[in-house]
């Protein structure tokens, strides 16, 4: 069922730019496993855990046959029971391990809300930083066949409402490498939301343990005319967005955010000063979501740079249906991107941007 | 306890009809046309159909991402089914919900949740419903062991007993939450659920055998309908397909093939059609009848699937909020 | 102790400025209770559900007595178990009743996220309009007297962000009433976010039954200089921060939302088109709270009009602190309304506003 | 069993030391200078002396919003909780918490949860450290009557008991949440919980006799040091004042005066203190010195908050991610 198994067939987007012999291609899911692997074999306080890390599919390959190799006792399958078991991470947190859950989907995490948010989030500045909770929760956004609405949630909007939490989003598998060994090396709780898309991709991952800050994003590609904004798969749709683009002769500027929370406002704001146009791009809801966020802090901070308004690509504000015709309305990409953009660049030839109104 | 040949045969044509609708659709399935994920319920079928066989329209039931036996047991229209997992305007939920996500409520079926556990307490509240409405009807809640996993299982049991709901929780107890035994992730057989006679009706049966099912399904209905509260029944079997998709999964190697094996040889729906040959209450020719009826049905219903228009993306906003 | 007891002392700011000897003045427990005392007599499908309503306290006075009038059959107490009483309140709700669950504390309905979010926001959706939830979830703001990081979260940014449920968050007396008439009416799940300083107040509230338009926000004064959007208990300190502006010549508008879901988007865009400055404040965090969306809002729609930047007055990213040195620090105000807005005027001396920038 | 005279001299003066405590707060409350929601635990420290008895520093526990107790019995630090409770920068949690969040790690108390339940899993996740590391500690989870109706206790239980964790839940039933019965909130006295004496040390004890807790707790601790797995004690108890606040809140009227005055007289210090000076094992000029020892350490306490400098605004956003 391709539901449930994707293959790493494409390579992403050539981001990085690597050349030369040492550039080792590996798939999305393998460049997780060798962060797990790695950590688990330089800290013995690390441990995996999550329904199904130790199956046959072991987490859509991100966990396989870890078990194997660590035992049983270090990457170990649990009940559902979602709030418990994440209270019982969190314990084991604050008892001075460095438990990495794993989910498949962020909409089991709503059954655990009330350990993420009123525990992990609270604990240490509740207890004036007396306790630490090193935490790692992941889960992989659903998208395609049918997911459906308890399936398919891009809860990154509500996360990122939460201080405490840290939330990190890779879109590249160096990034999903490098941000899963600086996750489970961070003191504080780190939501890991991945995208069930990345999967499909190939790309260029050294093979020794490294670490990518945790707060900074970085510039896919660098452009004059306009920003987009992105994060997790929403960087791969930007950065085709912005190659169709580059045809007609508009040079856009991807940034990748990599982590939501910290927010890399100084990434964002330098290149909004620069272009003074924006747009903002997420896998989620766009009502209250990760957009809204982006986009007011740049209403708030960048206005004095910005030429035109600043649109949102987001998914509509309804559940997400289950049909395929449907689903295609439901999902945004490089053609709403593009659409976004032409929109907005437009309004280069006006001489007085605020005059502009958008249809 | 007695039971009538119409009975007999009514409840073995129920299970048929729900086994043969569940192997088209995995037989059909690799043509990657129902773009949904599914889960068949092959060797569950006693269960839905036993505890079904007890209820009216008016009754309610709730179910789970594994649903398409309860959903025909208690009435479902095949064609509006088979459209759904088509993700056709004309599937059950009108292409919104897929394979997960079934409902009719023209017979008391309101609704599936593919949040495992997540139907226990929305049935619970069903029948608080029934309760403060003083009707006489039930709601039967069907759910797995991955969802007695859930805290929110003894919470929901918790408030039926205080309030005396007529609420019937039916444990479908097929021993695997995808790939993980049952036994790894519970701490004994019934530590916690189940555990409780004296505060309602606790039952276990074998859930490959429809009139053990039946018949505790009967005595739990009957309770609930004269106002003695609630009921917990848990039907012992067996998962004998894969977690979802089609076709086997004993290649993956996390159970043997014997076991399978052995639990195939249990089928509900073999083991029962024999009985009643054994017993002269069937005939070949009556199966055969049975058999071409229900392949003719299941013909339509799925030529009314590839059929019927699909749902447009233009109209993807609509049913967010009742008026 | 002040902390779960708060007098009715205060007339809240003169809104509606209704006059004449048929304005009666009530407390604003006293307002929801008649809402639900009316409600309870209208109609029998109605049932109100809840740790506590039946206890001497009533819920802040909200619930009082209510279980003698209607029986302990329609008004009751409940376990603690809020993720299992919101999923049977959905089913009773799937079932025909019309029940409003009480909640002291919005931190509560963390437990119960997997059944709000999950399950009561998408029913209609994911069945294709078969089936409604009419379904009211109450929980008050917690503040002040050490109520500390986990019974003090003002979690509208979170439910703002969730499709499918109706977010609701009175500022009056009169509203609370009517708004509360108007969600057990409504056919969807509602979710009303109270602020416990909203029952310091006392106002005028029609005797009989009225209802208040979900989606449909209010001018509490009209102005011409500047917007200042707020919800909730915000409103009061808006208001006030208006007045105290117009000492100085500042004629600010004030917009109270009443309702955050639907957004009423034309009432904010009519406005920031007439005064092209905006301050959004709100009770809850900042960063991906409800200012975030409202603010991106108009930085998309409402751009051609505006300015200035968009500031936004809310708690800092920080859980609630204990100690009330620290709690004076974390709630925003009147105070800091007043410096946003001044802040802002002072733009409108300059002729072009997008060079404006800010400190 | 045999206790030593000091054992028992030790039991009743930390049970004394934290009324007196508790005695002093109430009396002081009205003044409105400790700003923070109070929930004393009058009536209930023989619990957390008893069980505490029991441990040493470097095992863990758990506790939630009735916590003063169970902080000072594990050895936390008086000053820094009633500086706490005066909000002070010196308090246990800098002014953080308040009342209902204390923490001091050196003790093993790693900060108390105001979620009613929340420190069920976290206690049992310190278990799972505890297990991993293979230190020779155990964890015990403080939790009430109203925690006991959330699903997450069963969560919790049931992984406990998976992985043999030495963790140790201690029921304090001391009949209400709030003004709610328990009796209205659970189905029965003993539905789910403490229900699987197979699978754990399970047991019911007087929560006013401190000896009867001590034992069972000794046992439990035994069993979890060795390695066999978890415990689960119930302690019947009752909170004679009002749920939060200062003072008793008979006048509110959902429990008769003749029920708190009978759980009064079973007060657990003053029995106790009758008992050893029957048995005299304790004189009344010792109890003079007691008192006047705890009295002076109580002032020394109050002083050292109300001189404590209060945490500045400017310092608001420390704290919130550890390095
Ligand atoms: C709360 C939650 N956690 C995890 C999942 C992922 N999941 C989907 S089906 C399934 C198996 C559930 O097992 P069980 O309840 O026994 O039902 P069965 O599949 O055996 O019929 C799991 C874990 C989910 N859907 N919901
Ligand atoms: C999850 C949750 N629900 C409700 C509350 C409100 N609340 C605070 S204390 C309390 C009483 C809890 O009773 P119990 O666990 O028996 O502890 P006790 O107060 O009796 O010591 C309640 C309901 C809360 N803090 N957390
Ligand atoms: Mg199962
Ligand atoms: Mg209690």
């Amino acid at each position: 069922m391709p539901w449930s198994k994707i293959k790493p067939e494409l390579n992403e987007p050539d981001f990085n730019n690597v050349t030369g012999k040492d550039k080792r291609i590996i798939p999305y899911a393998d460049a997780i496993r060798e962060a797990l692997d790695q950590a688990l074999s330089l800290d013995a306080n690390v441990f995996v855990m999550g329904q199904g890390v130790d199956d046959p599919s072991g987490m859509f390959g991100a966990t396989l046959n870890l078990h194997e190799k660590y035992g049983k006792k270090r990457v170990f399958d649990t009940p559902l029971a979602e709030n418990g078991l994440t209270g019982i991470a969190v314990g084991a947190a604050i008892g001075g391990m460095r438990p990495v859950y794993f989910h498949n989907r962020p909409d089991f995490l709503l059954l655990a809300m009330d350990q993420i948010v009123n525990h992990a989030s609270k604990w240490h500045y509740m207890f004036g930083g007396a306790v630490n909770v090193p935490l790692v929760i992941w889960a992989c956004i659903g998208r395609g066949w049918g997911s459906a609405a308890q399936h398919s949630q891009a809860l990154q909007g509500l996360f990122m409402h939460i201080p405490g939490l840290k939330l990190v989003m890779p879109a590249t598998c160096y990034d999903a490498k490098g941000l899963m060994l600086s996750s489970i090396a961070d003191n504080n709780p780190v939501i890991i939301l991945e995208h069930r898309y990345n999967f499909r991709h190939k790309g260029f991952v050294p093979k020794e343990p490294y670490r990518i800050p945790i707060g900074k994003g970085i510039i896919r590609k660098p452009g004059e005319d306009i920003t987009i904004i992105a994060a997790s798969y929403m960087v791969s749709e930007a950065y085709n967005a912005a190659l169709e683009l580059s045809k007609d002769g508009i040079d856009a500027e991807v940034i990748d955010l990599r982590t939501l929370r910290p927010l890399d406002e100084e990434l964002i704001l330098t290149s909004v000063k620069k272009t003074g146009r924006v747009v903002v791009a997420d896998t989620g809801w766009k009502t209250g979501g990760i957009t809204a966020e982006i986009s007011a802090l740049i209403a708030e901070k960048g206005f004095a740079s910005l030429r035109a308004p600043i649109l949102r690509v987001a998914c509509p504000d309804v559940p997400t249906p289950a049909g395929y015709t449907l689903e295609e309305a439901f999902y945004a990409g490089i053609l709403e991107i593009v659409t976004a953009v032409r929109k907005l660049v437009k309004c280069k030839e006006r001489a007085d941007a605020k005059k502009i109104t958008l249809k | 306890m007695k039971f009538s040949q119409e009975t007999l045969l009514r409840l073995y044509y129920d299970m048929f009809r729900i086994r043969k609708t569940q192997l088209r659709i995995e037989s059909l399935y690799h043509l990657d046309e129902m773009k949904t994920p599914i889960h068949l319920c092959i060797g569950q079928e006693a269960i839905a159909v036993g505890v079904c066989a007890n209820l009216n329209k008016y009754d309610y039931i709730s179910s789970s991402h594994r649903g398409h036996g309860h959903y025909l047991a208690k009435g479902g229209d095949l064609k509006k089914l088979i459209a759904e997992l088509y993700c056709r305007e004309t599937g059950c939920s009108k292409g919104h919900g897929g394979s997960m996500h079934l409902v009719d409520t023209s017979i008391g079926h309101m609704g599936s949740s593919s949040i495992v556990g997540g139907g226990i307490p929305t049935g619970t509240g069903m029948a608080l419903a029934i309760h403060m409405k003083k009707q006489n009807c039930v709601s039967v809640v069907f759910f797995g062991d991955g969802a007695a996993d859930e805290g929110v299982l003894y919470e929901s049991i918790n408030f039926a007993i205080i309030k005396k709901l007529p609420v019937i929780y039916i444990y479908e107890n097929n021993q695997f939450s995808v790939c993980s035994r049952v036994s790894a992730r519970q701490a004994g057989e019934v530590v916690f659920h189940a555990v409780a006679p004296e505060y309602m009706f606790t039952k276990t049966v074998d859930g490959n055998t429809v009139l053990e099912v039946y018949e505790a399904a009967r005595e739990a209905v009957l309770r609930a309908r004269n106002g003695q509260g609630p009921s917990f029944i848990e039907c012992k079997t067996y998962r004998v397909r894969g977690h979802a998709g089609a076709g086997s999964d004993a290649k993956l190697g996390y159970r043997s093939a014997e076991e399978i094996g052995f639990w195939e040889s249990k089928c509900p729906v073999t083991v029962f059609c024999e009985e009643l040959l054994k017993k002269g209450l069937i005939t070949q020719n009556e199966i055969q009848d049975m058999e071409q009826d229900i392949d003719l049905e299941i013909d339509e219903a799925f030529r009314f699937a590839q059929e019927s228009p699909l749902p447009k993306g233009e109209h993807i906003l609509q049913y967010l909020f009742s008026e």
